[in-house]
């Protein structure tokens, strides 16, 4: 671990002029073989240990491995950096490191103005432009001109730096992420020992393969130093944060972690029973990994074995979760209605991904809300939560465990592609500090001699958790409708009406145990209100900073649960003038929003399976407010 | 904890308390809801020898889980005086994979239907199979959809005139012996609802089976598909039609008279005693390869030529559920109880002190 | 075919007093072995054939058959006539036939006051009292005090009836519902040829059940006719009705019919796939006995298989429909989601029932239209239409197909099990009289030589339905992003958007095609607005007369499209200042109509497995009116 | 039609205009889309020898549908010039289904994987292997799900250490032969994606097939499951363990040294040709009953150990769709073509005159 605040970077640094900058983008791009999301990984570590804030988006190709060199073979990874506290990967790089035509070919168009290209000169040969579908070389033809361009001769250089050690000239050649890598370090003054100390971890054990990939890393590193060609190079000043002990998460592991710590503070085990499907199976990966948690996992034969399965764990005792992304809740619908009636803890969370149907499987969107409130026949309400950020994924899990284990109920967890992959500093909770959940299982008669599986806490209205093997709790419970208290099929007329009522309400319950919707509106006069739920919160609160520093006022507020709503909802939205919800949908939370409460939310939509742009929602804010 | 349990009256109004282990009866298991299937339903039957035969394991009712599926076999779950779930249709091998995984302690039983077993839940049933879950799996079939009041199944002969079929089912049938052989079945037999002896010996072995057990019972529905196994019983074809497997046992039948012999490339064939020659008959291995399982469930086309019942197949293989504990107990003791606050500070970390 | 007006019932009839009603409310109640659905078919039929209007409501026991002679066990049918138009069976019978001791228990406390019983004092003996459970026999005890009690050996005077027939004595048993069906056609003067003719068709084989049939039938009429305990018979007329040729229809045959008649004038092949449930069954059973229209009906393995299996008729040229209630909705959700995107025509039938999960199988809801609108992940929009009466199910059926093969979308259908198994008076249609539908499949090139299977209608942005054996016209599609008008895959981020943008407004442009909503508002000034959907139609007709007659003013509409609306619903419920939405599940059209128009609207819900009651909803309306 | 089909451009904005069945080749079965797998994949060996046997059925690409689930394999699909349906995940059966039984005249093929046809689409798989629908179904077998990037299929041999397993696997998995004949499939087949020959014939005789016809594709994925079945094709393991089925001739394999004998009981066993007596050796046969097929599924646990390739299965039965038609038809005859006007009259009916 080391100390906060850049380690001085090596003396002779001193030697070019450094020039403070308050925060800057660099995407990575390069072909799927090229090693683009390690290298991107790595240069965040250095960043995130110097103490910049940050916030990095991986951006893979689809799911299919397309040939190498061609434009959907590309994968980019995109981080922002800064001395002040960012909230976004940014919308455009001010640096693009590209290692071939191809990935020059799919980012240039997202770089700003005037901004930094850092090409790998040996890839822009005859082959490589054709099949990036480049009729003339871009280096020569003015498709860079207003760019500062760096051509860097990657390859060979890399290669000449290696050769030495005795490797082939292909193994040579997959050295070059590391020459990116130490070069882009140089550039911004990121410490080199971090990312040694880890290529020696992870390589301790193949010298030829650790000792190529320093001596790649070093000569990028070098170069920057020691070449003419780059004049200057950068300092991002640590952002102020709060002290404590931090690491980088993204969302994926942050919400794998999160439900083994609500595991932990319940004394529940947990049990993650789920099928495949991106982007959700990073969360069967990691869970699969932390079985010395006791953690029990299971790749179930489709969606609906695997909720059927969480739900059996569920009545067995156990912290019964189940992951997918939107085609996987259909699927699940069903078994989750019978989760709704059998009131048993469970919880549930979709990734979603750019539908409808398959969609666009890597790509982000927030489409399923309307889904996780309506999607089940007949009268099935069930809790809502939504992680706001990357490491917002590990609270989120943890308020989903305590709602479901607290009310006996399935809760729905809300995520997405974006807060899955992509990552930021977190400040490590204390262990102890994390609430405790109590799961209260029956262990004898609650009415007399009798026990009634549904008979209520008159609090939560919570129904006693009773499970197999505790002496004299013997129930059945099912599908059927059940008579109030007793849990016996029922069809009387008045039972059902009152059952549903009583379903309904106790998820209405829920309200009086989340905290109120909590407002940013710094001079307290804003007149519009911008409401949020799910990834959209940087941008939102990014904007909102943006517009406030224009010199306007804007409010802004975030959901994290939208069933039930906290409940002083309705006064905030009904506070102002203008309400503008934006959302990667089209327009679902301003349908609720409008529906319960009245007030004519005009919605902000972008279905594009990318984030919401800051400057995109900026200019929107300020139509809004004058319009 | 049993004294406890004299006093407590257990759920869903069921009036009776649990009794000791050797105090267990039929009645331990026996629930207090009024039992709604069809008079002369073959379900009774088969509910009655399963509450008479549970005490004989010893298990506790406490200990015990019935999942059914929707059907009129489904709500046997409410019958039995035990933990039980009433799930949705097809999906019981499901809930109850999640149950007996989680719970290597308890005894787990499924009760489901042709249609809701082979139908909308086929899928479940043969990954519970390959699994070798802990489970024992109940099938009734009655070659018809009850509580949905007559409509044909996939275990309905071809040709089957029902409300959904006025001009006939133009289906072949599964043969859900030989779809559980082909779905890597460890356990596989098949009874009749009515043979109280015969049920309770497969039911016997199958309890004792480690793993996933399928049990096919033939069950009449005598208000839609009345008398579908009247040929395996009745006297005098049923004595002619039936071929009782016995692990080790020559295969005999009709009162020993005809018998299941090899026939040429080891195809099995029914065929008189007296003309083969003795080594030819076949002698019943419930162990080994699936294959003589496999030709015994194909000796009839259905319950209306000689047919085999008793246990087709018992292997020994890894139970689904004590596997995956294993990895979490090996893994426990490889790399120690998992620390929570080591995991969230797994990773690059950094301190940012007050000073900054 | 009998000419309209009430043959005149036998001359001796006037021997005793005949009071003209307006209208009657009958339920016949008996044990689900005494043939009570049997004798209240035949009932309707020599109404309808009177020319009386009417509606029924079938109540059969759940599906499990309950022991005989328990209350679990008891099947009943109500049914209305009168001689002006009615909308709804009644909310209380004036009339209970009761078989047995466990009918009167179980349908006494619905008759009204001082209501008509007559009983089988047959019955009445000790062992079903118990299975009743009676302590003490009603008949004796008080509990019909203040009803006027008809006690009659119909048992024994059966028996008698037929003995000579040489029937064994059960089979003479079985008879007695016939007679229970002459009494009550003496009583209300029901023709009984047609009865007997009905007799005659079904039994004329079997002549000792016809003559026994026949001889119970009379003997209940004579009895009436003959004995002293009934002192009066009642009239009720003809109804005025426009004129034409009639028959009673069930909903869930007239959607069947509906089905086969949009299949009939649209040139396309009906392909119906469905997996069994209650109540969506019947339209399987109906269609699979319609092979001679060249109806192809698929039992599928699962709801699942059955969509798969209807799209893929669809895309193979056939009019694809599925069939189901809600769990099978549930599972249906993601290959409806596909169809959406494959923008094939398919037509989707939910007979909803009681829920959530299992719920009450044989009960009625409407609680999956907000499932029906969001039920599926990712912006997936869909059209909605739901019938609004039995015979009201045949123009929806025809309707939905309409839009399904104009604008080449699955449409869902929402009917309802009351809508299902009750049944009115149907004027029928002239066939040549019902819509064309022009499947307009592609046969060449749209682009030149191209052929691009998502190039679009410009007016109606359907597009090609180009089925497989079309010379050249290949392609393949799929749930990934189309390119908008080739239909290849896509990930680029603007298509994406532009193709959800589409899929919304092909949907929106289906409201240029349909009727605006109509008002009905007799005197035009009405200042509230009652607000339905599905089969609570007859409901808020008939609770908006009591309210005027009353001499209050309240207007009506009523939506058969819930997905697009008209397009004045918005002008239509912000005209007036109250807006009262009644319906079968918590207020989710109610949702829908704030959330997109912003009005108050209020929501009236009834959630008790059974169909609203008129008198309640007068009770609110007034109540709203007031308040 | 076919010289207007040739001024015709396809679909999907592939350039090549359908060519008249004369003049059919493989590039009329060649859309225009670039193909996406990854380089080395197995797949491209399979696309292209499907592609160049398509002609040889005369059957033009217009009356071709392929369709596909969601997997590597699914892209198939597209690269085929035909008409085609990439559906969702494990449903291609279903949608196959209702595009067969409708539409008697098309050829309907159906690409699937381990996970898409095992896994989710299991329920859908055997039941249209029951019904027998005209659909041939190629199920790409690389014991792995590829396009998730790398967990362990149903396919995956026990102890799998995938992304999903990093302790490894612990179920069994399916043997999709003895699956498919457990599920009643009237054409069982096994081929491997490199070896054109085989693979062709195997394509024909499944083309040739009244019905569903399964053909299991041992497909390498060389990203995340390689070399899964070099022990079937490298030299020299390939041909000690290929067990090259053919019917009517006696099962021999590496050089006709070792081969398939009646054990006892009628069970199988592989045996050195010089240790067993010439009758014992066994004649495949891929008619009758199935138990032949089944035991001959069973030999290997895997592609590790002698492995049967080729035609298991091989019968008649009545094709559902052709059954359902049928049905339709005769009902015409019999009741004569359905008339709208007086189907809606038909019940009781009455006349409400101009005079009331
Ligand atoms: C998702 C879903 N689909 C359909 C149904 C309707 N349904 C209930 S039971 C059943 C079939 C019952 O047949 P079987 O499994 O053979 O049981 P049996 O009644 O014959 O004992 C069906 C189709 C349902 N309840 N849920
Ligand atoms: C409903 C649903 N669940 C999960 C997925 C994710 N998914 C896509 S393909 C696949 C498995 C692919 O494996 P396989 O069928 O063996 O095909 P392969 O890629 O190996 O060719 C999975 C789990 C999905 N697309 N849809
Ligand atoms: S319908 Fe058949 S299976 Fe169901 S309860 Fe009645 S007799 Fe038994
Ligand atoms: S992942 Fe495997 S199966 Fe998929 S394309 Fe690549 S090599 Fe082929
Ligand atoms: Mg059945
Ligand atoms: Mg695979």
């Amino acid at each position: 671990m080391l100390e906060g605040g850049p380690p001085g970077a090596p003396a002779t640094h001193m030697t070019k002029t450094v020039e403070e900058k308050e925060r800057v983008v660099i995407r990575f791009a390069g072909d799927s073989g090229d090693g683009m999301q390690l290298t991107g990984d790595r240069f965040t570590n250095a960043t995130a240990v110097l103490g910049n804030d940050l916030a990095t988006l991986p951006d893979f190709p689809a799911e299919i491995r397309a040939p190498a060199g061609t434009v959907h073979g590309v994968s980019a990874f995109q981080i922002q950096f800064s001395s002040r506290d960012i909230m976004t990967p940014g919308d455009h790089p001010n640096v693009l490191v590209a290692m071939n035509p191809a990935a020059l070919k799919a980012e240039l168009s997202t770089v700003e103005k005037g901004g930094t290209v850092i090409v790998n000169e040996d890839a822009f040969v005859q082959r490589n432009l054709d099949k990036a579908g480049f009729a003339t070389d871009p280096l020569e033809d003015g498709t860079l001109d207003g760019f500062q361009v760096f051509r860097v001769p990657m390859t060979s250089i890399t290669v000449r730096a290696v050769e030495q050690l005795g490797l082939t000239r292909k193994e040579a050649e997959r050295s070059k992420n590391m020459f990116a890598l130490g070069l882009v370090s140089w550039m911004y003054g990121r410490p080199m020992d971090v990312t040694i100390n880890w290529l020696q971890k992870k390589f301790g054990d193949k010298p030829q393969v650790f000792d190529a990939n320093v001596a790649a890393f070093k000569a990028g590193y070098n170069f920057g130093e020691t070449t003419e060609l780059f004049a200057t190079s950068y300092l991002v000043k640590p952002a102020p944060a709060t002290p404590g002990l931090y690491r980088n998460i993204s969302g994926a592991t942050a919400l794998a972690l999160g439900l083994v710590a609500a595991a932990e503070r319940s004394g529940v085990g947990l049990f993650y029973a789920s099928y495949p499907i991106t982007p959700a199976s990073e969360l069967l990966h990691e869970l699969s990994r932390l079985k010395n948690f006791g953690v029990m996992t299971l790749q179930a034969e489709d969606e609906i074995a695997a909720a059927g399965i969480a739900l059996g764990a569920a009545f067995a005792g156990e912290l019964g979760v189940t992951g997918t992304s939107g085609p996987g809740m259909d699927l699940k619908a069903e078994t989750l209605g019978l989760a709704v009636t059998l009131e048993l803890p469970m919880v549930i969370v979709d990734v979603q991904r750019a539908g409808p149907s398959t969609g666009m499987p890597t790509k982000t969107e927030a489409g399923d809300l309307l889904l996780a409130m309506y999607g089940r026949h007949g009268e099935s309400p069930m809790p809502i939560v939504a992680a706001k950020s990357p490491s917002h994924c590990f609270d989120t899990a943890i308020e989903a465990c305590r709602i479901a284990i607290t009310y006996r109920t399935p809760v729905i967890v809300l995520s997405d592609t974006y807060l899955a992959n992509s990552s930021e500093p977190w400040r490590l909770p204390d262990v102890d500090s994390l609430p405790t959940i109590d799961p209260k299982f029956a262990t004898g008669p609650n009415a007399g001699q009798e026990f009634l599986p549904y008979l209520r806490d008159p609090e939560t209205f919570a129904r006693p958790w009773a499970i197999p093997g505790t002496p004299g709790l013997r129930h059945r419970i099912g599908g059927l409708e059940k008579e109030d208290g007793t849990g016996d099929i029922s069809y009387d007329a008045e039972n059902h009406e009152r059952m549903t009522h009583i379903r309904a309400e106790k998820i209405e319950k829920i309200a009086d145990s989340i905290p109120p919707l909590e407002v940013d509106d710094p001079d307290g006069d804003a007149q519009m209100l911008v409401l949020g739920w799910g990834s959209s919160y940087g941008t939102i609160r990014a904007a909102a900073r943006r517009v406030r520093e224009a010199g306007h006022q804007v409010a802004t507020a975030h959901l994290i649960h939208l069933n039930p709503f906290p409940k002083n909802t309705g006064e905030v939205v009904r506070r102002y003038p203008r309400v503008l919800i934006p959302e990667m949908n089209m327009g679902q939370l301003a349908l609720m929003i409008r529906g319960r409460y009245l007030v004519d939310a005009k919605s902000f939509t972008k279905v594009q399976g990318l984030p919401l742009f800051i400057e995109d929602l900026e200019a929107e804010i300020v139509k809004v407010m004058d319009g | 904890m049993s004294d406890e349990r004299m006093e407590v009256a257990n759920g869903n109004g069921s009036a009776e308390a649990g009794a000791p282990v050797g105090t267990l009866s039929k009645k331990s298991f026996t629930s207090d809801q009024e039992v709604r299937w069809c008079p002369g339903c073959g379900d009774y039957a088969i509910l009655a020898t399963v509450q008479s035969f549970m005490p004989e394991l010893g298990i506790l009712p406490d200990d015990t889980v019935f999942v059914s599926g929707i059907g009129c076999s489904g709500r046997f779950t409410y019958y039995m005086d035990t933990y039980g779930v009433h799930g949705i249709h097809g999906r019981a091998p499901a809930i109850a994979t999640g149950i007996a995984t989680s719970r290597p302690d308890l005894s787990v039983w499924v009760v489901t239907g042709d249609g809701d077993g082979l139908s909308i839940g086929g899928n479940h049933l043969i990954h519970a199979l390959r699994r070798n879950v802990n489970l024992k799996i109940l099938l009734f079939n009655n070659q018809i959809y009850g509580l949905t009041k007559g409509q044909y199944s996939p275990t309905s002969e071809e040709g089957k005139v029902t409300k959904s079929t006025p001009f006939g089912s133009v289906d072949h049938p599964f043969n859900p012996i030989a779809l559980a052989l082909g779905a890597e079945a460890t356990f596989v037999a098949r009874t009749m609802d009515n043979d109280k002896q015969h049920l309770t010996s497969v039911l016997r072995q199958a309890a004792q089976h480690r793993g996933t057990a399928f049990v096919e019972i033939y069950q009449n529905c005598n208000v839609f598909n009345d008398g579908a196994f009247d040929l395996l019983r009745e006297k005098p074809q049923g004595a002619h039609n039936q071929i009782r497997l016995e692990h080790g046992k020559p295969i005999l039948f009709d009162e020993d008279t005809r018998c299941v012999a090899v026939g040429e490339n080891g195809r099995l064939v029914v065929a008189n005693v007296d003309e083969v020659s003795p080594d030819d008959i076949v002698v019943h291995d419930m162990h080994g390869r699936p294959s003589l399982a496999f030709a015994l469930a194909h000796l009839s086309h259905g319950p209306n030529e000689p047919t085999c019942i008793g246990v087709f197949r018992e292997v020994e293989r890894p139970v689904y559920g004590e596997a995956m504990r294993a990895q979490v107990e090996l893994a426990t003791e490889r790399l120690g109880r998992g620390d929570l606050g080591a995991l969230l500070r797994s990773g690059d970390t950094w301190t940012v002190s007050a000073s900054v």
